[in-house]
C-alpha cells in the first residue's frame, strides 16, 4: 500500500463497524493523544503506533490498518488499555484487527510472528499441549533462521527444563475435533458475513 | 471461609521450562495444607496464539479446562499468568449466553461457567496470616514484579491495581522480606516474543532489571513463567549488549515462600535458574538445608511425606 | 380493531433538580421514548400519595417520581419525606393489584440529563415487558 | 366559564421542525375552555409577545396557555406579557414542548406531535382551574455575605462596599488572597501576581463597609432572599486581633517549625504564624496542633510530661496572645450571598504511571509557582527539591487530571496551557541555560493575547512543544525519564529531565458539596456549582439572592474571575437598590374549616412558616406565615384532612392535569 498520495477518509466505514462490533470499543472516543503509542513497549519496532492504527480506523483506511506490522507486534500487554484517558481497550481493537486480517487471509506484515502462532496451534492440535522443543525446532526450520535462539538450548536441557519427547495427553482427540469444529463454524460465519 | 482444596491447572511451561515454579508451588501449598488436584488430561489454554488468530478458539480452549474444574466442583487455581489471563478472559466472554451455548456445542459438554478462577498468588496472599515462617527472609530486599497479564485488564482479572499492585509485596513482607517501592511492577517484559523478537525482549527486560537494581533490590520476585524466562535466561546477553555490571537473581514468589517455610534451595529447584540465586542466598544466610521432604516428581503428581532430618534428593 | 400497546407514564418531577435535569436532556438533545407526561411540582415532598393512586386509577401504566438526590433538596429535607412516604405507598399499590414495577422513585439532579433519559428509557422498556394493566381499579379506559 | 387562549411557539425550527404545530393548534381548538388559538415563530420575541397581548384583549381571554420552551426559561417573560394585557400574571400556564418534547423526540415527529398535543391539553386543563395570585412585599437586609477571599470574592466585596452597602467577607484560611497569592507572575502580561493583588487585599482590610472574617467558615444558612440568617464559625486564633499590631515578634521568636501549607510544604513556618508576608490581616493565628504550649497541655491531660513554652505570650508587647480563646459562633443577617470558594489543584497520586509522588523531582505547576516566586521557600531560585541542584532540562506534562475520563476528570482545566507557557518563559528568564519541553494534546490559547503569548514561549524562548500525552515517568540515576510520543512525527520520545512539572488541573475546593447543601444550591457531577443559566444567568443560582463567582463554577483564569466577582456584585447592588421585595405568592394555604389542629404541618415545615391561631370556637389550628413560606408543599402532602393546599400547584390543578390525559 503506497504511503504517498492523498487519502480518502470514509467516516463510519465497514472497518470501523467491524472493529466496534467485535471489540466492543468506541473508536471515535479516541482523541489521538498518543498515550498508547508512548507507553507501548513494541511501538519502536512498529511501522505505525497504536494511535495511528486508531486514526486509520477512524478514517476507514482498511489496508493501512490490516497490513501494518503493528497488529502482529502487539503483545497484548494492555499497557495502552490500562492508561487510555478515554477508556478504550486498544488491545482488544488490535485483536479484532488480527481476526479480520486472518479472516481475509491478507499477507501478514510480520510473517515470523504469524508463523510462530500458527505452529503453536498446530502443536496444541497435535499433542494437546505445547512442546517447546518442537516449537523451537519447527519455527527455526520453517522460518528459515535455523540457529535463532539456540544459545539457551543446552542450558535448558542441562537443567532438565526441556523434555525431549512431546507430552502425551488423553484429551488429544477431543482437542482435534474441537479445532475441526471451530474451523467449520468460522467458515460458516464468514460466508454469512460475506452474504 | 476460604477453600483449602483447589483444582490445579499448571499449564504447559510449568511442565518444562518452569518446572521449579510447579514444584515450589506444590511444596508450599502442601506445607500450608492446601490441596491442589491437577486437572486430568488438561490441555493448553491457547496462550496468545489462539486469541491472536481465532476469537472462538481463544474462548473454547480455556473453556475446556473451566468445564473440567466445574465438574470437580472446585475453584481452579492457576500458576501461569498467561493461562490465568486466558481462563479469566474466556470466563468473562462466556457470561454472554450465546457464546456459552456455542462453546457447549463445541465441547459437546454441559458447562455453566460457574468455575472461579484464582491465581496462586492470590491463594497464598489469602493464606499469609496462617503461615508459620521458620526462616524469615528479613535479610532480603525484593522487587516484586507482577508483569502485565496478571493485573490487566482490571474489570476482567480483578486481582489488584493495574499500575501499582501490592499483594505480592504484602505477601513477601509477611515472610519477613523488605520490598522495594519501584515504578516497573507492571511494565511489559516482552512476553511471548523471545523466539520472534529477541532484541525487543532484551531491551524491555533489561530496563526492568536495572530499575529493580536501582531500587536496591537483591532479587526480583515473579509470578509468571514468561516473565521469569525473559528476566532470568537472558542476563548474559544483556551484560554483553548493555555492559551491565550486575546480575540479579529472579525467583518465583512460590520459591521465596518455600524458603521462608523452611524448604531447602535444592528442594525448590533454585539451582535451575540461569542466573543462579544461590550465591546471593548464601550471603543472606538463606541457603542452608531445610526440612527434608521426600517426594518424587514422576507424572508430576506430587506425593509428599515429611520424614526425619536428612536432606533427600528428589528422583 | 387492536391498537398496539403504548404504555403511558405520569411523571411528577421536582422543579429544582429533576425538572431541570429533564430540561438538560433536551438542551443536549438526548432522545428517549415519548411515553412520559411530565407534571411539574415544586418538590418531591409535595407529592401526595393520592396523586399517584389517582394516576393509576385514571389508567396510567406507570408512575415515575423524580426528585433531588438525598441531601440536595432545595427545601432541605423535602425529598426525605417523599422517600419515606412513597416507600409506604408501594405495598398499598401491590395490595390494590398494581405490580410494584409500575411505580418508580428516582433521584435525578439538575445536571443529570443523561441519567434522566436512561431512567425514562429503562422504565418504558420495563412497562412494555409488563404489558397492559388489567384495569382492576381503573375507571378510565387506558 | 374560563376563556383560554392557546399560543404555540415554533421557536424557529426548534419546535416547528419536529412538532407539527398546525396539528397541535387544530387539536387545541376542541379542548374545553379554549376560545382562541394561534402560533408564533418566536413567542418570546417582541412581535410574538405583542400578538399574544393583542389577542388577549381582542378575544377577552382570561387564561393563557403557551406551548414553548421550558417554564424555567421564559415563564417570567410571559407573566409580564399577560400582565400588560390586564390579566393576573398567574393565570398563565406553560406547556414545555421544546426541552421535554421536540428536542428529545426528534427521531419520531409523529409521536412528538401527539405528545405535544397532550402536553398542551394538560396545560389547558390546569389553566382552567388557575386562580389569580397576589404577591406580598417584605423588607430586606441590605448587607451582603461573600464566602471566599480569593480574587473573585475580593473583587465582589470591594464593588459592593464601594456601592455603599455593608459586606462581610468570610475566608477559611488565616489570610485572604486565595490561589492568586501563591502565583508568581500572571499570563499573558507577566505582571507580578502579588504586586497587583496586595493593594486590593489592603483595600479590603481598610474599607469602612467591609467586615473581614478570616479563619472562619459558614456553618449554616436559613431564610431566603432579602433575609438570610447565617451562622459563621470563627475558629479560635488564640490571638486577640483587636490588640495585635502585627509587629511580628511572636512569629519570629516562635521555636516550633512545621511545613508551610502556603508553600506546599516546601518551606517551614512557625506554630504562631501568618501564611505569607503580605498576609491580610497581618495578624497571626496559633496552630494549636504544632504549638509547644498546646502540645504540653495535651500531654498533661494524658499524664505525660512535656516542656511548656509561652515565648510568644511573654514577648508580645501588647499581650494579645490569648491561649484561652475559644471558637465562637457569629450569627448575622444578610440580604444576599455571593459564593466564591474557588478551586484546588488535582491530586496526582492516582497517576501511578507518573510515580504518584514517588519521585521528589516530579512537582506540580503550583509548586513551580512557589519556587519561581521571590517570596517563595527558595527566594525565587528554582532548584530540584531532591538535591538543590539547578535543573537544566525541564519537562512539562499537560492534562494531569484534565481530559482524562479514566481518572474521573473529563473536563479541560483551561488555564494549564497558558501557565505552562508562562512558566517555560519564566524558567528561561531565570536561567538562560534551561531547556523546556512541553508535552501537550492541544494548545488551548483562546483569550486576548493568549495565542501570541504561547507563540512567544516557542519562538523567543525556544520551548519545544511535543504533541502527545506522556505515558510514563521513571527515575534513571539522577535523571527522570519522561516517555511520550511526538504524534506529529509518529514516534515515541524519551527525554531525560532534571525536573518534571505536572500541569495538574482544577477541581472544586474541598467542602464545596457540603457548602452547596447548606446553601441549597445545586452542583454538577464534578462538584462545581451550577449557574441558573449557563449563557444568560452565569452568576446567579436557582436560589434567589445567592450568587456565584470565579472557579467554584468551573475552571477560570484571573480576569474571568475578577469579571464574575464584579458581575455578582452588580446583581447584589441591583437587589439592594430596592426597598422591599415582592414575595412569590405560590405559597401554602390552610382551610380553617378543614383543619383538625393536629399541627403535623408545623413539624414537617422546613421553614417554621406555620404558626397557630385560635378560632372563635376555641379550636387551635394551623396558620401559614406567607412571608416565611417558600412553597415546597410538604405540609400539603402530609395533611391528612386535605386542609393544606399550595397556590399554583393545588390538588385540584394537578388532578386536572392527570385526568386530562385520559379524556
Amino acid at each position: 500500500m503506497s504511503m504517498t498520495g492523498t487519502i480518502k477518509p470514509s467516516p463510519s466505514s465497514d472497518l470501523q463497524n467491524f472493529v466496534e462490533s467485535r471489540s466492543g470499543q468506541k473508536v471515535l472516543r479516541c482523541y489521538q493523544c498518543g498515550k498508547c503509542s508512548a507507553g507501548c513497549p513494541a511501538s519502536y519496532v512498529m511501522d505505525m503506533g497504536p494511535r495511528q492504527i486508531m486514526r486509520a480506523i477512524q478514517l476507514g483506511l482498511r489496508e493501512k490498518a490490516l497490513e501494518s506490522s503493528t497488529i502482529w507486534l502487539c503483545i497484548s500487554c494492555q499497557t495502552c488499555s490500562a492508561r487510555c484517558p478515554n477508556e478504550i481497550d486498544i488491545a482488544r481493537v488490535m485483536e479484532s484487527l488480527r481476526w479480520l486480517a486472518a479472516a481475509e487471509k491478507s499477507e501478514p506484515a510480520e510473517k515470523d510472528i504469524a508463523l510462530f502462532h500458527q505452529l503453536f496451534l498446530t502443536l496444541i492440535k497435535r499433542s494437546g499441549r505445547v512442546h517447546e522443543l518442537s516449537l523451537g525446532a519447527l519455527y527455526n526450520l520453517l522460518g528459515r533462521h535455523p540457529f535463532a535462539n539456540m544459545k539457551r538450548l543446552p542450558g535448558m536441557l542441562a537443567r532438565g527444563k526441556l523434555s525431549v519427547l512431546p507430552p502425551r495427553v488423553k484429551g488429544v482427540d477431543e482437542i482435534r475435533s474441537l479445532f475441526a469444529k471451530v474451523k467449520a463454524m468460522e467458515k460458516e460465519h464468514q460466508k454469512r458475513e460475506v452474504e | 471461609m476460604r477453600p483449602d482444596n483447589y483444582a490445579y491447572y499448571p499449564g504447559c511451561t510449568l511442565h518444562s521450562t518452569a518446572k521449579e515454579y510447579d514444584v515450589s508451588a506444590r511444596l508450599v501449598c502442601h506445607k500450608l495444607g492446601i490441596k491442589l488436584q491437577e486437572l486430568e488430561n488438561w490441555t493448553c489454554c491457547g496462550a496468545s496464539s489462539a486469541h491472536t488468530t481465532s476469537e472462538l478458539l481463544s474462548i473454547a480452549l480455556p473453556a475446556r479446562e473451566l468445564q473440567a474444574a466445574e465438574e470437580m466442583g472446585l475453584p481452579l487455581a492457576v500458576a501461569c499468568a498467561m493461562c490465568f489471563s486466558r481462563l479469566k478472559h474466556s470466563a468473562f466472554e462466556l457470561a454472554d449466553k450465546e457464546k456459552l451455548d456455542l462453546v457447549n456445542e463445541l465441547l459437546g459438554k454441559e458447562f455453566h461457567n460457574t468455575t472461579e478462577v484464582v491465581h496462586l498468588l492470590k491463594v497464598l496472599y489469602e493464606e499469609r496470616d496462617a503461615m508459620t515462617v521458620s526462616r524469615p527472609l528479613s535479610s532480603l530486599k525484593i522487587a516484586c514484579y507482577y508483569g502485565c497479564l496478571l493485573v490487566r485488564p482490571q474489570e476482567i482479572v480483578d486481582l489488584d491495581d493495574v499500575e501499582d499492585p501490592q499483594i505480592m509485596d504484602q505477601l513477601m513482607e509477611r515472610l519477613g522480606a523488605v520490598t522495594v517501592d519501584w515504578g516497573f511492577k507492571t511494565e511489559c517484559c516482552g512476553a511471548s516474543l523471545p523466539l520472534t523478537k529477541p532484541e525487543m525482549v532484551l531491551k524491555l527486560s533489561h530496563r526492568i532489571l536495572s530499575q529493580a537494581k536501582q531500587a536496591g533490590a537483591d532479587c526480583v520476585a515473579v509470578a509468571c513463567p514468561m516473565c521469569h524466562n525473559n528476566l532470568d535466561a537472558y542476563q548474559k546477553d544483556m551484560k554483553r549488549k548493555y555492559s551491565d555490571k550486575f546480575e540479579l537473581p529472579v525467583l518465583y514468589f512460590t520459591q521465596l515462600a518455600g524458603l521462608a517455610l523452611g524448604f531447602s534451595p535444592k528442594q525448590l529447584l533454585l539451582d535451575k535458574h540461569f542466573t543462579s540465586p544461590l550465591p546471593m542466598l548464601r550471603d543472606k544466610g538463606l541457603a542452608d538445608a531445610g526440612i527434608a521432604i521426600k517426594y518424587n516428581l514422576r507424572l508430576y503428581s506430587l506425593q509428599v511425606e515429611e520424614i526425619g532430618i536428612a536432606e533427600v534428593r528428589h528422583g | 380493531m387492536a391498537i398496539e400497546y403504548q404504555p403511558k407514564i405520569v411523571g411528577f418531577l421536582c422543579n429544582w433538580c429533576s425538572y431541570a435535569g429533564a430540561d438538560v436532556a433536551g438542551t443536549s438533545r438526548i432522545c428517549y421514548p415519548p411515553n412520559i407526561r411530565i407534571i411539574r411540582v415544586p418538590c418531591s415532598g409535595r407529592i401526595d400519595p393520592l396523586l399517584v393512586v389517582k394516576s393509576f386509577q385514571q389508567g396510567a401504566d406507570g408512575v415515575l417520581i423524580a426528585g433531588c438526590h438525598p441531601g440536595d433538596c432545595h427545601y432541605t429535607e423535602g425529598n426525605y419525606y417523599a422517600r419515606r412516604r412513597l416507600a409506604l405507598l408501594r405495598p398499598f399499590l401491590e395490595y390494590i393489584g398494581i405490580e410494584k414495577e409500575r411505580f418508580r422513585v428516582e433521584w435525578v439532579s439538575a445536571s443529570e440529563g443523561k441519567k434522566w433519559a436512561q431512567v425514562v428509557s429503562s422504565f418504558t422498556d420495563e412497562l412494555y415487558k409488563l404489558g397492559p394493566r388489567e384495569m382492576t381499579l381503573a375507571k378510565g379506559t387506558g | 366559564m374560563a376563556r383560554t387562549g392557546v399560543f404555540i411557539c415554533h421557536c424557529g425550527t426548534n419546535i416547528g421542525g419536529t412538532v407539527d404545530v398546525s396539528k397541535v393548534l387544530e387539536a387545541a381548538k376542541s379542548m374545553p375552555t379554549v376560545a382562541y388559538v394561534d402560533d408564533n415563530t418566536y413567542s418570546c420575541s417582541e412581535p410574538g409577545q405583542a400578538s399574544i397581548h393583542d389577542a388577549i384583549i381582542e378575544n377577552r381571554l382570561d387564561r393563557v396557555v403557551i406551548g414553548c420552551c421550558s417554564p424555567r426559561m421564559h415563564e417570567n417573560t410571559f407573566r409580564k406579557t399577560v400582565a400588560t394585557a390586564g390579566i393576573n400574571p398567574y393565570l398563565l400556564e406553560i406547556a414545555n414542548i421544546r426541552e421535554h418534547c421536540s428536542w428529545v423526540h426528534g427521531d419520531d415527529k409523529e409521536a412528538a406531535t401527539d405528545k405535544a398535543i397532550e402536553l398542551v391539553r394538560m396545560a389547558v386543563a390546569k389553566a382552567a382551574s388557575l386562580e389569580p395570585l397576589f404577591s406580598r412585599q417584605v423588607g430586606l437586609t441590605k448587607r451582603a455575605l461573600v464566602i471566599g477571599g480569593g480574587i473573585a470574592g475580593i473583587q465582589a466585596a470591594l464593588d459592593i462596599a464601594n456601592a455603599d452597602y455593608e459586606v462581610v467577607l468570610v475566608e477559611r484560611e488565616p489570610s485572604i488572597g486565595g490561589r492568586m497569592a501563591q502565583l508568581d507572575k500572571t499570563f499573558p502580561t507577566l505582571d507580578c501576581s502579588a504586586c497587583i493583588l496586595a493593594p486590593k487585599m489592603v483595600d479590603v482590610a481598610q474599607h469602612h463597609n467591609i467586615t473581614l472574617l478570616t479563619y472562619a467558615e459558614v456553618q449554616d444558612v436559613k431564610g431566603f432572599v432579602g433575609n438570610f440568617e447565617v451562622n459563621i464559625l470563627q475558629k479560635a486564633r488564640k490571638v486577640d486581633h483587636i490588640k495585635c499590631t502585627g509587629c511580628g515578634t511572636c512569629w519570629q521568636k516562635c521555636l516550633e517549625r512545621t511545613p508551610s501549607e502556603f508553600n506546599l510544604e516546601m518551606g517551614k513556618r512557625s506554630a504562631i504564624y501568618i501564611p505569607f508576608p503580605q498576609a491580610v490581616p497581618l495578624k497571626p493565628v496559633i496552630d494549636t496542633e504544632h504549638c509547644a504550649h498546646f502540645k504540653y497541655l495535651e500531654a498533661k491531660e494524658e499524664g505525660r510530661d512535656l516542656p511548656d513554652c509561652n515565648i510568644c505570650q511573654q514577648l508580645c508587647p501588647v499581650s494579645a496572645i490569648d491561649y484561652e480563646q475559644e471558637d465562637q459562633i457569629i450569627s448575622e443577617r444578610f440580604g444576599a450571598i455571593i459564593v466564591a470558594t474557588g478551586y484546588q489543584t488535582f491530586d496526582h497520586s492516582v497517576y501511578h504511571e507518573y510515580g504518584s509522588g514517588r519521585y521528589t523531582d516530579v512537582i506540580t505547576g503550583l509548586h513551580l509557582e512557589r519556587l519561581l516566586s521571590a517570596s517563595g521557600p527558595t527566594g525565587g531560585e528554582v532548584i530540584r527539591p531532591s538535591d538543590g541542584l539547578l535543573p537544566k532540562t525541564v519537562v512539562f506534562v499537560s492534562c494531569v487530571g484534565s481530559r482524562d475520563e479514566q481518572k474521573g476528570r473529563s473536563y479541560c482545566s483551561k488555564v494549564c496551557c497558558m501557565y505552562m507557557a508562562k512558566q517555560a518563559i519564566m524558567l528561561k528568564e531565570h536561567d538562560p541555560e534551561v531547556q523546556c519541553y512541553i508535552f501537550y494534546i492541544d494548545i488551548r490559547a483562546g483569550g486576548k493575547d493568549f495565542e501570541e503569548f504561547a507563540r512567544r514561549a516557542q519562538e523567543e524562548y525556544g520551548t519545544l512543544y511535543l504533541r502527545g500525552r506522556v505515558s510514563k515517568i521513571y527515575q534513571e540515576g539522577k535523571k527522570l525519564i519522561v516517555c511520550g510520543e511526538d504524534s506529529l512525527i509518529g514516534r515515541a520520545v524519551e527525554i531525560a529531565a532534571d525536573l518534571v512539572v505536572l500541569a495538574t488541573g482544577m477541581e472544586p475546593s474541598i467542602g464545596a458539596v457540603e457548602l452547596a447543601q447548606r446553601l441549597k444550591i445545586s452542583y454538577d457531577t464534578n462538584n462545581f456549582f451550577i449557574e441558573a443559566h449557563p449563557k444568560l444567568r452565569p452568576v446567579e443560582t436557582n436560589t434567589d439572592g445567592i450568587f456565584l463567582a470565579g472557579s467554584c463554577i468551573g475552571p477560570k483564569d484571573i480576569p474571568e474571575s475578577v469579571a464574575q466577582g464584579g458581575a455578582a456584585a452588580a446583581k447584589v447592588t441591583a437587589l439592594f437598590s430596592q426597598d422591599v421585595l415582592t414575595t412569590d405568592p405560590m405559597v401554602a394555604t390552610i382551610d380553617p374549616m378543614l383543619c383538625s389542629g393536629c399541627l403535623l404541618c408545623t413539624q414537617v415545615c422546613p421553614f417554621n412558616a406555620i404558626d397557630t391561631q385560635v378560632t372563635r370556637d376555641g379550636r387551635t389550628i394551623a396558620l401559614v406565615n406567607e412571608t416565611m413560606c417558600k412553597g415546597c408543599g410538604l405540609c400539603v402532602a402530609s395533611c391528612r384532612f386535605g386542609a393544606a393546599d399550595l397556590r399554583g400547584f393545588t390538588q385540584q390543578q394537578i388532578l386536572a392535569q392527570v385526568t386530562s390525559l385520559w379524556r
